[in-house]
């Protein structure tokens, strides 16, 4: 068990840093969260940015055009971007983590061609087209169906909680095109251009009142049989093998955060007084131990992930279970840190608390994490 | 960084749950149970397995590991719920003669309490005015004293690892209890109830496990303080959860899952407050300068 | 003792209920999230039914009802989200002209939180130095005031009340979208996780109700504090749990789960403090004589 | 809502407590929990007390020889033999509250006149012969059967959780007449005498080191047919009438006693210095907020079934679930005032400590409870 960094990490850290104190200052100002073209802008600009310095893909093959670092390294790298204030993945969250993956593992060599460096260079924006409105939790029931017409797809259907719709390029879409296979044996992937006629995109709006995620309607949308990934009707295991490109590293900079934000409402608290009441001051030492605990439980996931070449484990999932009820934690917290004031959207953390009610439930409840780790993990049997 | 067990860390705590297993399996425990005695010829073997000396350096006649090591034996003894002052016999290694080898049995003042006060050889702390209780943990003989004793870091450690073991056992109990009795004509850990009830103790098994084993690295006071609390959690909570799944048959003397909950009230007593923790912690929080932590 | 509703008290809250889902259903309470405008026809018409008047005495012109009839009228309040300074001027009847009848919108300084501030014609307590709050609540104008003003129980009480009547409603949504909503080929209402959660709310929300109900009866302070904290419990956890049933439905914009949620955020924060509320109760409990309690 | 007594209650409130002033003084010491003959003369002796100033069988109909108390008198009785500190209804528990009235409901009148009169007057011991080592949370599964021989059935098979076996006169025993019919319809209800050769009890130690149960073996034990109360095969529902006498009082007493627990452990904590910790002085102000709660629910619980004639609701899970989880706070709270104290079985609470973790099991465990809350009140479909 060894926490410490080998020099080649600690010298790819002190090069990281050293670049991000030297780009950082001259960032164009942040566009306003509805803005929707100038964050399209902003984040492929820093995109560009980490690809001319070396740090774009890092955690990607080297043969799909990444640079093939470690775990450890991609724990460095978001550790420190975080603690710097650079900007967020943004706009090139699907491209870099999930339909980059995708194709990099499944997709053709032309395929690997066309779509690959782009997102690298920070070129084009990905979106992902999975979920909708009948199939939340349960994914592989999705009916946006496929026909096949001559060398194209005939595309119809719906999906919803699409980020970035109104301004990318392409979308990673689930369709199911064979409708009497089982549910999961009848589904492709397909890479639809967002220009196609026939999509319609319509803002989503949030119970945080902002309009981060979008619906999207497919009417006749033609996409070309070329630009199908994987196999016909094996779209399931394609979007699979995405999901487990996870190597432990998902939240790193969330928890770095979560941590710059528990010390900044104890200063906030010590500030307005409201460190006297010991209940709640003891509450935050509590969600100290949480937070310390979640971060080792980060490094331990990206040594184990680093040991077996990174194939993940299933240990995202008690991960995810635990950060996103701490998290939730931290900003009830932090609502009675501010007391009066945490009704008061101008206020710091407002937000944040609004949002943090996602995370019990995006990208799998918290009850469908516990059935993982159940019948995965621990071996119990599945109900009849 | 490779936060992972090494290889020999790998055999140390294999080779410790063997020597276990074979002295102390559940034959032996449930006889623990009915009479409480200190093993002597277990507590030698276990000096010679190098469990007290583990830390000593080897020029000292120990075996020269560090406190992940001992981090490690002692959840395997936690897992076992092996009996004796183990932490007090550890750390008097090299202080007090025939500690390292299992000669000695060592008891200590822990708080207000001292276990094992009658059956050791030698006593470190202030016992003035001891006084034997009935002691809840049907393993553990106990005495209060007046004059309480100062928490020592590396014991609190030591504790949680304790308790880590137990956590991780008592979801092991449950998980297999689950999956072969049956009601309603089906294990009951196919109910969804069940499922979520263990996976939450594994969860908080696994926090509790990266705490621990980074609090065992770092020695740092902060990261030996969220450990126990975590540790302590894991423990307690998770001894409830299993009961909550053996229904019944875990409200029984005869199933195991009350000498872990007992243990785990015991243990969350020694060491550092969760309060005196609480505290600590939070005042950290708010002693660091803003900005960017690195 | 009879501690059920009279059949006096059911045809009043049949009342209050019918004219809420007339006057203000699901569109009305909707179109009020686009423009939150206090509705001075309803606010008449609230008067009219005597929801002010409601514990004046009939020689004054009100209802010459009590506490109970109206814990009654603001739970169903609660359920159906009703905006306006409800408890304000519910309070003002009698002594602000117009309260009484609707005619006069009365709100007030509530610790350091006023609701409805600008669209209220009279305003009672210190609102110097108030300041504009963008109201986390979409239905809920809020200012700030620098100048706290003490808790009045019985305002503590009727928002109690509203948050009872928000609880039993987000239980009520809950179970709708449980019963409907099928995943995985079945309504997720029969799966274990779903129905597990649902009985909890319906647990929070009966407890409540009996410490309500009960403080609008004895009208005794510690009641009260004990009816708030319940009442707290259970319109903010439901509202979570209400959430977390619904899944990315509860999270957007057009579902009703959020309203509630920032309601019972917002009236968790009126009244007397859950700190406040736990330190009164505790204090009875060190106070009280030894001996059997009567 | 009313929750002032009526003249007539008030009027059975002060007599009562003017009996209990007069006659409890006059009692004998109390038995050893280890000495069963001990308690069982005990417990016989205050029933027949009661029987004599007329108070047994209260809250039974009166052509069973009951009282035809309200609810509401009910719980006037138990709330003032509770804070008089009476003896606890102990071996008469089954007799009075369980095997009685379901005699008094689905007896014949022979069976009736046999064995009611004795259970008032304390004269008879009964016990209860339902659960099983393999029927838990799924007591309908019972394997214990009885074959018809002759005039009587012979019985086969093993109890568990037998409170006062080992002086019970009579045991209400469920036994398995038909194997192959669905599980709920192949069951029969009979009064076995326990000095029946092939009886053979043994005590049952708990956690808490205590042996208030037993287990039962039933080895060719004969019962005469006479002694079974419905018809055969119908025991299963003539079970569930028992069950269902339920009227809201079942924690009368208890909640009385935790509210008294709850001031001591106050003023313990206020002698010792903890309640200086803020943390826990609002947790026990909390939970006095709980209690009080859970007192005025088991008022609206017993106003409910005193206006639908004694017939209760399901409520009783409603009010099991909260208060099993209270009590278990409750002595987790007494344990962090005693502080190292906790752990010595001779101190206050430890043993009540203990024993309150059954109740989250015993009776219908809270995963039980939830279900049933779930789909009887709420309406929410069965699994599949």
């Amino acid at each position: 068990m060894d926490l410490s960094y080998t020099p080649e990490e600690e010298e790819f850290r002190a090069r990281l840093r050293e670049w991000l104190a030297k780009v950082l200052p001259g960032l164009p100002p942040k566009p306003s969260p509805d803005d929707w073209p100038g964050r399209r802008a902003y984040d492929l600009g820093w995109q560009r940015m980490l690809y001319d310095a070396g740090y774009a893909g890092l955690h990607w093959p080297a043969d799909a055009g990444g640079r093939g670092a470690t775990p450890t390294q991609h724990l460095i790298f978001l550790e420190e971007t975080e603690k710097a204030g650079a900007p967020y993945v943004g706009a090139n969250f699907v491209g870099l983590l999930h339909a980059g993956p995708t194709i990099a593992a499944e997709g053709s060599a032309g395929q690997r061609a066309r779509w690959l460096p782009p997102v690298l260079r920070g070129e084009e924006v990905w979106c992902q087209g999975f979920s909708e409105p009948d199939a939340g939790s349960d994914l592989a029931a999705l009916r946006t169906r496929a026909r096949r017409d001559g060398d194209d797809y005939v595309v119809n259907g719906s999906k919803i909680w699409t980020s970035h719709a109104e301004v990318a390029d392409w979308c990673e879409l689930l369709v199911r095109t064979d409708a009497k296979a089982p549910k999961h044996r009848g589904i492709s992937w397909l890479a639809m251009p967002m220009d196609a006629p026939g999509i319609t995109v319509r803002p989503l709006r949030t119970l945080a009142g902002s309009t981060e995620f979008a619906e999207m309607f497919l009417d006749d949308v033609r996409v070309s049989v070329a630009n199908r990934v994987g196999e016909e009707n094996d779209g399931w295991r394609v979007t699979m093998v995405t999901l487990s490109f996870e190597r432990g590293t998902a939240f790193v900079g969330e928890v770095v955060a979560c941590r710059r934000v528990l010390g900044e409402l104890a200063r906030e608290a010590r500030k307005n007084g409201r460190w006297d009441d010991a209940v709640l001051r003891r509450r935050l030492g509590r969600l100290n131990a949480e937070f310390r605990a979640l971060w080792r439980l980060t490094q331990w996931n990206v040594s184990e992930s680093e040991r077996s070449g990174g194939v993940p484990g299933v240990g995202g999932s008690v991960f995810k279970l635990r950060y996103s009820r701490a998290r939730q934690d931290l900003y009830d917290a932090a609502a009675d840190v501010l007391g009066p004031e945490a009704l008061d959207l101008d206020s710091r953390w407002t937000l944040d608390r609004l949002s943090s009610l996602s995370y019990t439930i995006a990208a799998g409840t918290s009850q469908i994490q516990r059935n993982i780790v159940a019948e995965r993990i621990l071996g119990l049997p599945k109900g009849r | 960084m490779d936060f992972q067990l090494t290889d020999d860390q790998r055999a140390l705590r294999a080779g410790v749950r063997e020597l276990l297993d074979r002295r102390f399996g559940r034959e032996r425990l449930r006889a623990a149970v009915d009479a409480p005695e200190l093993d002597r010829a277990l507590w030698r073997e276990l000096g010679e397995a190098g469990f007290f000396a583990l830390r000593l350096p080897e020029a000292e006649g120990g075996v020269g590991l560090g406190l992940p090591e001992a981090v490690l034996a002692f959840e395997e003894a936690g897992r076992a719920l092996l009996t004796g002052p183990l932490v007090a016999t550890h750390l008097a290694a090299g202080e007090v003669s025939g500690a390292a080898t299992g000669e000695t049995v060592v008891a200590a003042v822990d708080g207000t309490l001292v276990e094992w006060l009658d059956e050791a050889d030698v006593v470190r702390g202030d016992v003035t005015g001891a006084v034997a209780m009935r002691s809840a943990d049907p393993l553990t003989p106990l005495h209060r004293v007046p004059r309480a004793a100062p928490p020592d870091p590396v014991a609190a450690l030591l504790i949680a690892a304790e308790q880590l073991g137990s956590a991780s056992r008592t979801c092991e109990l449950a998980v297999q209890h689950a999956r072969t009795r049956e009601q309603f004509g089906q294990p009951i850990g196919a109910f969804q109830a069940v499922k979520h009830l263990c996976s939450e103790m594994l969860v908080r098994v696994e926090v509790a496990r990266g705490a621990v084993y980074a609090a065992a690295v770092t020695a740092d006071p902060l990261d030996i303080a969220a450990a126990g609390l975590l540790a302590d959690e894991a423990a307690e909570h998770g001894a409830r959860d299993c009961l909550q799944v053996h229904g019944g048959m875990g409200f029984t003397w005869e199933s195991d899952v009350h000498l872990h909950l007992k243990r785990a009230w015991l243990r969350a007593r020694r060491g550092q407050s969760a309060a005196e923790a609480e505290e600590t912690l939070a005042e950290e929080l708010a002693a660091v300068a803003p900005g960017p932590r690195t």
